[in-house]
């Protein structure tokens, strides 16, 4: 995300689309509409994104939606995915009890 | 902390690779994986990969994967399951969750080979129970012993949607149909003529429209797309099915990669977010590599060789071998890898329209849209020759890194020459005994042996069969054609099996001698 | 492209973003520059999401609790967006004698500013959250406390200063100020140059490099402070916790996570690969913190953990207002990792005085030029 | 019979021991050491969990613990991901609405 931002810059009206009923987010259970209508309300990049709406922020953690919601907001916004930029990652890569997280032995510890 | 000079993170068919090569140059390597059986995805894949012999071709998947980890062991690579990688940390820590605990451990080198995850396309009724990724189909059949469905739909035609449907016949499920919006199909076309010739119809430049159901499957309504991928009104087809896989590509699962700082890129050709990487697999983050799936989606023969290229080059970067002996094992491991990148289907190729092959030979039209070969196309291709007596008939008409057809035959009757990717030849001269070994080794089961003078107006066929109930001698029936319709009537003769034929039937069938180039199945 | 506005603001986090809200609805044209990609990406969407007044210096109580009682309660209406804001007031726990002490020492200052806040013991603190261990033996009880979500909350801000005309730009770092003629001039950044007749500095830890750029320096350091969250639990409580020792903080979410935060004590050590990751250990450390307290959550699953930067400044409150060493230039900075639930308050006192009104609690504690060797 | 009795490349599947589990409170058989996925499915059982904001059906999606769609209740524990989660004598399985092993207050619909 090396360039320039204008986030007031013209991307267009929001109009309702026919699918936008559909759940893009499974965990969450985000529609395709409500991150269309997201990008009209500002959010242009996949942080802003899942902070405003929590999709990939469930249980899969965007295994499954990401693709698919970087796809949609990329095309709200009229550029190509890529650039985008990748949302971020971050541990654990796959849900922990707090009772084992919190049980640390071995390797040092 | 417990230092090892390498960590690697997945045990799949990358991971265990480049475990290997550096155990086997003194280096000490713990390989973690969350599953509870090693092997990746290498266990569910129950065909037979392609290749050549350096790239283990002809041999089943899961027999590759057993093999991978006989040598893990032999050379001392510590394999750890049900350990999962929760994240890679600053100075190379990875924090594993083994059991009720967590432990902490560090590596002079770390491989992410973490794999990928099926990538999924929404449509109405996607989240129905019943719906499903087409990876989970295959384990639940493979891995489980249990049957996704009973009447399937195959949503895309790629190699994992071919490859898996017919796994789902061969574990008793009916496929109602192939279905994509591409114009053509996007796996092997000889994947696509094993489905074809058992009747599972192809509908390409279609898409689903909606699923059905309140609570789980009931059925799925497809219907044409105009060259937008805009579905053409009028053109909506229903069909009765209980379950819908979804083969629409693969993902690298990269976020330990993010997570440790690496570069990273979106690259469609690589099938998503990918952290930038050299030839030796080393990531932006020194002493972190990324190898298989991880690093763009391929076939497991290539990953396998990445793995070792990246072992081998950790081991040098460490000190565990010169310079020299790296550029002597990389230099055979890079050409072998070179040749499975070649053809048609070669990732720099991704997305080519190829009107012919290498050789000059128009691809067939019927192939690329219903998944067949026509029967007046095949006699246009240089595997598909007629003389008298029993001969090999190969159907294979794309240009795929494969060989073992060349390899097999005790009397050289079939050649691909040098360069893996040509077309087989059949020599008409050379004299087929009839063994069958090329039918048996073949991966896309493309080979045929045909014997027009079998009998007094009677030709036999032989082709490749996996599935039970397994006709006998006698067994009277009808023989389909390669778009999976009836030709003609049919009779069994021969059913033979050896331990080299590796569970693939060879079924030799009696037909009308005016049929021996047209019947290519056999069902009673 | 039009670089001039009545207000340049640096920095895009809640501050920022607020700051930008309450000049816009004064008719004030304001742009926001923001470094990072993404709005609200610093600390503003790292917290623990705490709205809470018991627990603070008492310089800082005015501020926050005007906040709760005229801004809060009608946020997600004003805003437009769910900010998540629940009242149900905040435990701070003790499981010691010790931590009593400290708490009874915080509760007395509050109490003496006006807030309604006081000491309870085990049993009374059971009978609020009976989740609660036995070994927690007291607690401070401030019923007007609570908790939000510092994510829409952030996002809301600049969702609502957006429709308004304030301009944003991401990915556009200030590298330094310009003075002109003994006032603030302009901001420049790598690729522009931006005029304000004022500029008002909200970058966080930035904030010392850049407001150093015309001579002012904040006392105050980056200190890296971590967070973890569950997957959605059946509702359990609706209280902000808080510990005398500073285990952990944190509540239960609308959508039902348990959002966390903690301390491992090496938080001023810690160091970052380009962005704040976290730490191999911080999470672990932070669920046995939680578990002694809650054992009810030790089979709740860990789903996500993060690290933030916060700016600590070196009396560990943030300095807010004009600097007039420079005349046009306004600071709001050094939060040192409170600045949440402090932020529509302290940006509604910004807005007031940087259109020459009158905000709403007095400044003067929140001065740049307090800092005083101690002897 | 979901189950595969003999598979033309694979034979005969190896199972742990033939177990009783409890779906919803009632009693059912699975093989100890399989996926609780897996033996549901064998059993025809294909929902798994309703959702919490829209009271929808899931089931298997991923089967190999990433999509999470799976998850259940188990041994009280909810949002077990039961495609990952070996099966054992005696196991308490329940369907997951939300987040819970029954439907909460004012649940509509399913």
């Amino acid at each position: 995300m090396g360039s320039v931002n204008d986030r007031s810059r013209d991307i267009g009206k929001f109009s309702e689309q026919p699918d936008d009923d559909r759940i893009i987010c499974r965990c969450e259970e985000v529609t395709k509409g409500e991150i269309r209508k997201a990008v009209h309300d500002g959010m242009f990049t996949m942080t802003e994104i899942r902070r405003y709406l929590r999709c990939g922020m469930g249980l899969c953690q965007g295994q499954t939606c990401a693709g698919l919601v970087k796809g949609i907001v990329a095309g709200e916004l009229g550029i190509s995915p890529s650039e985008l930029g990748p949302a971020t990652s971050r541990a654990p890569m796959r849900p922990v009890p707090m009772k084992t997280l919190g049980n640390e032995k071995g390797g040092g510890y | 902390m417990k230092r090892y000079d390498l960590i690697v993170v997945g045990a799949g068919p990358s991971g265990l690779s480049a475990a290997i090569e550096a155990a086997k140059r003194g280096m000490s390597v713990a390989v973690f994986d969350e599953n509870a059986k090693p092997g990746g995805q290498l266990f569910k894949q129950i065909h037979k990969f392609f290749g050549s012999k350096e790239h283990k071709a002809k041999v089943r998947g899961f027999r590759i994967g057993e093999e991978l980890l006989k040598e893990a062991s032999e050379t001392g690579v510590e394999v750890h399951l049900g350990a999962t990688v929760t994240g890679l940390y600053m100075k190379k820590e990875v924090v594993v969750r083994m059991r009720d605990g967590m432990q902490h451990w560090k590596g002079d080198a770390v491989i992410v080979a973490t794999g990928a995850s099926e990538k999924m396309v929404p449509f109405d009724g996607w989240t129905l129970p019943g719906v499903m990724g087409a990876g989970a189909a295959q384990t639940l059949m493979n891995l489980h012993g249990v049957k996704p469905g009973n009447r399937v739909l195959m949503l895309g035609s790629g190699n994992v949607g071919l490859v898996v449907s017919f796994q789902l016949l061969q574990a008793g499920c009916e496929v109602v149909a192939v279905v994509d919006a591409a114009p053509r199909v996007g796996g092997y076309g000889v994947h696509a003529a094993k489905l074809a010739r058992c009747g599972v119809p192809f509908y390409l430049s279609h898409t689903i429209l909606r699923v059905e159901g309140s609570d789980r499957v009931a059925g799925v309504t497809i219907g044409r797309v105009n060259r937008r991928f805009q579905p053409v009104p009028g053109t909506e087809k229903r069909f009765d099915a209980d379950t819908v896989c979804v083969a629409v590509g693969l993902s690298p699962m990269s976020q330990l990669f993010k997570m440790a700082g690496c570069q990273m890129r979106d690259d469609p050709k690589k099938g998503g977010e990918v952290p930038v990487c050299d030839q030796y697999g080393r990531t932006s983050v020194p002493g972190v590599f990324a190898v298989g799936d991880v690093s763009g989606i391929e076939e497991a023969s290539s990953a396998m060789i990445e793995g070792r290229i990246a072992g081998v080059c950790a081991a040098n970067t460490l000190g565990f071998c010169t310079e020299e002996e790296k550029t002597a094992a990389l230099a055979a491991m890079e050409k072998d890898l070179d040749s499975l990148r070649q053809g048609m289907f070669a990732p720099q190729n991704r997305g080519k329209d190829f009107r012919t092959t290498e050789e000059g030979v128009k691809i067939s039209e019927s192939l690329l849209k219903k998944g067949y070969l026509t029967d007046t196309e095949v006699g246009t291709f240089p595997g598909v020759v007629r003389r008298s007596g029993v001969h090999p008939v190969v159907e294979c008409t794309q240009n795929i890194p494969c060989n073992p057809c060349q390899d097999v035959c005790p009397k050289n009757c079939i050649r691909v020459g040098e360069k893996i990717t040509s077309l087989p030849e059949v020599d008409p001269a050379a004299g087929c005994v009839g063994c069958g070994m090329c039918v048996a080794s073949c991966p896309g089961q493309a080979i045929f042996l045909v014997d027009e003078q079998f009998e007094e107006g009677f030709a036999a066929v032989t082709i490749p069969y996996e599935f039970f109930p397994l006709p006998k001698a006698g067994t009277k029936g009808t023989a389909l054609g390669r778009n999976g319709k009836p030709v003609c009537e049919a009779e069994v003769v021969k059913v033979t099996n050896t331990a080299a034929f590796d569970h693939t039937n060879l079924l030799t069938m009696k037909v009308p001698r005016g049929e021996a180039m047209k019947a290519r199945f056999f069902t009673c | 492209m039009q670089n001039t506005a009545d207000v340049v603001i640096v920095g895009g986090g809640i501050i920022g973003c607020a700051s930008a809200y309450y000049l816009a609805k004064k008719g004030v044209s304001v742009i926001v520059l923001e470094s990072d990609g993404s709005i609200g990406n610093g600390g503003s969407s790292r917290n623990g999401g705490g709205v809470r007044q018991s627990g603070r210096d008492p310089r800082e109580l005015p501020m926050v609790m005007w906040g709760i009682r005229h801004l809060w309660p009608t946020l997600s209406e004003e805003l437009g967006v769910d900010v998540e804001y629940t009242q149900k007031g905040n435990l701070r726990l003790g499981k010691t004698e010790t931590h009593l002490k400290i708490l009874r020492k915080l509760t007395d200052g509050a109490a003496a500013c006006g807030l309604d806040v006081k000491m309870i013991d085990g049993d009374e603190v059971r009978r609020i959250n009976p989740y609660l261990s036995g070994e927690v033996i007291g607690a401070s009880w401030c019923p007007t406390d609570g908790h939000a979500n510092p994510l829409t909350a952030t996002l809301g801000f600049y969702k609502r200063a957006r429709e308004m005309g304030v301009r944003f730009l991401t990915g556009e770092p200030v590298t330094r100020l310009q003075k002109r003629k003994g006032k603030i001039g302009s901001v420049i950044t790598p690729n522009n140059v931006y005029a304000g007749e004022k500029v008002l500095v909200a970058a966080g830890y930035e904030s010392r490099v850049i407001a150093g750029t015309v001579g002012i320096d904040i006392p105050m350091q980056k200190v890296k402070v971590e967070c973890l969250v569950t997957e959605a639990e059946a509702y359990l409580f609706q209280q902000m916790l808080g510990t005398a020792e500073a285990d952990f903080y944190g509540h239960q979410t609308k959508h039902g996570s348990f959002v966390f935060g903690g301390s491992t004590g090496l938080e001023p050590c810690n160091i970052d690969n380009g962005t704040p990751v976290s730490s191999s250990i911080a999470a672990s450390c932070i669920c046995r913190g939680i578990m002694k307290y809650f054992p009810a959550l030790s089979d709740a699953k860990i789903i996500r953990t993060w690290a933030g930067w916060i700016d600590e400044c070196a009396d560990k409150i943030p300095v807010i207002g004009p600097v007039e060493e420079v005349p046009g230039m306004y600071l709001a900075c050094g939060f040192t990792g409170h600045g949440f639930g402090i932020s529509p308050g302290a940006a509604y006192s910004i807005a007031e005085i940087m259109t020459g009104g009158c905000p709403p609690v007095d400044l003067v504690p929140f001065r740049y030029d307090r800092f005083r060797a101690k002897i | 019979m979901a189950r595969i009795e003999n598979h033309p490349i694979l034979g005969k599947f190896r199972k742990g021991r033939k177990v009783r589990f409890y779906l919803d409170g009632n009693a059912m058989e699975g093989f100890e050491g399989e996926p609780i996925a897996a033996a549901l499915k064998a059993a025809g059982v294909i929902v798994h969990r309703y959702t919490q904001k829209r009271h929808e059906p899931r089931g298997i999606f991923c089967a190999i613990g990433r999509c999470t769609d799976c998850v259940m209740v188990v041994d009280g524990v909810p949002n077990v991901r039961t495609c990952m989660t070996p099966l054992a004598e005696g196991m308490n399985v329940q369907t997951q609405y939300g987040v819970l092993a029954k439907k909460a207050e004012g649940w509509t619909g399913r």
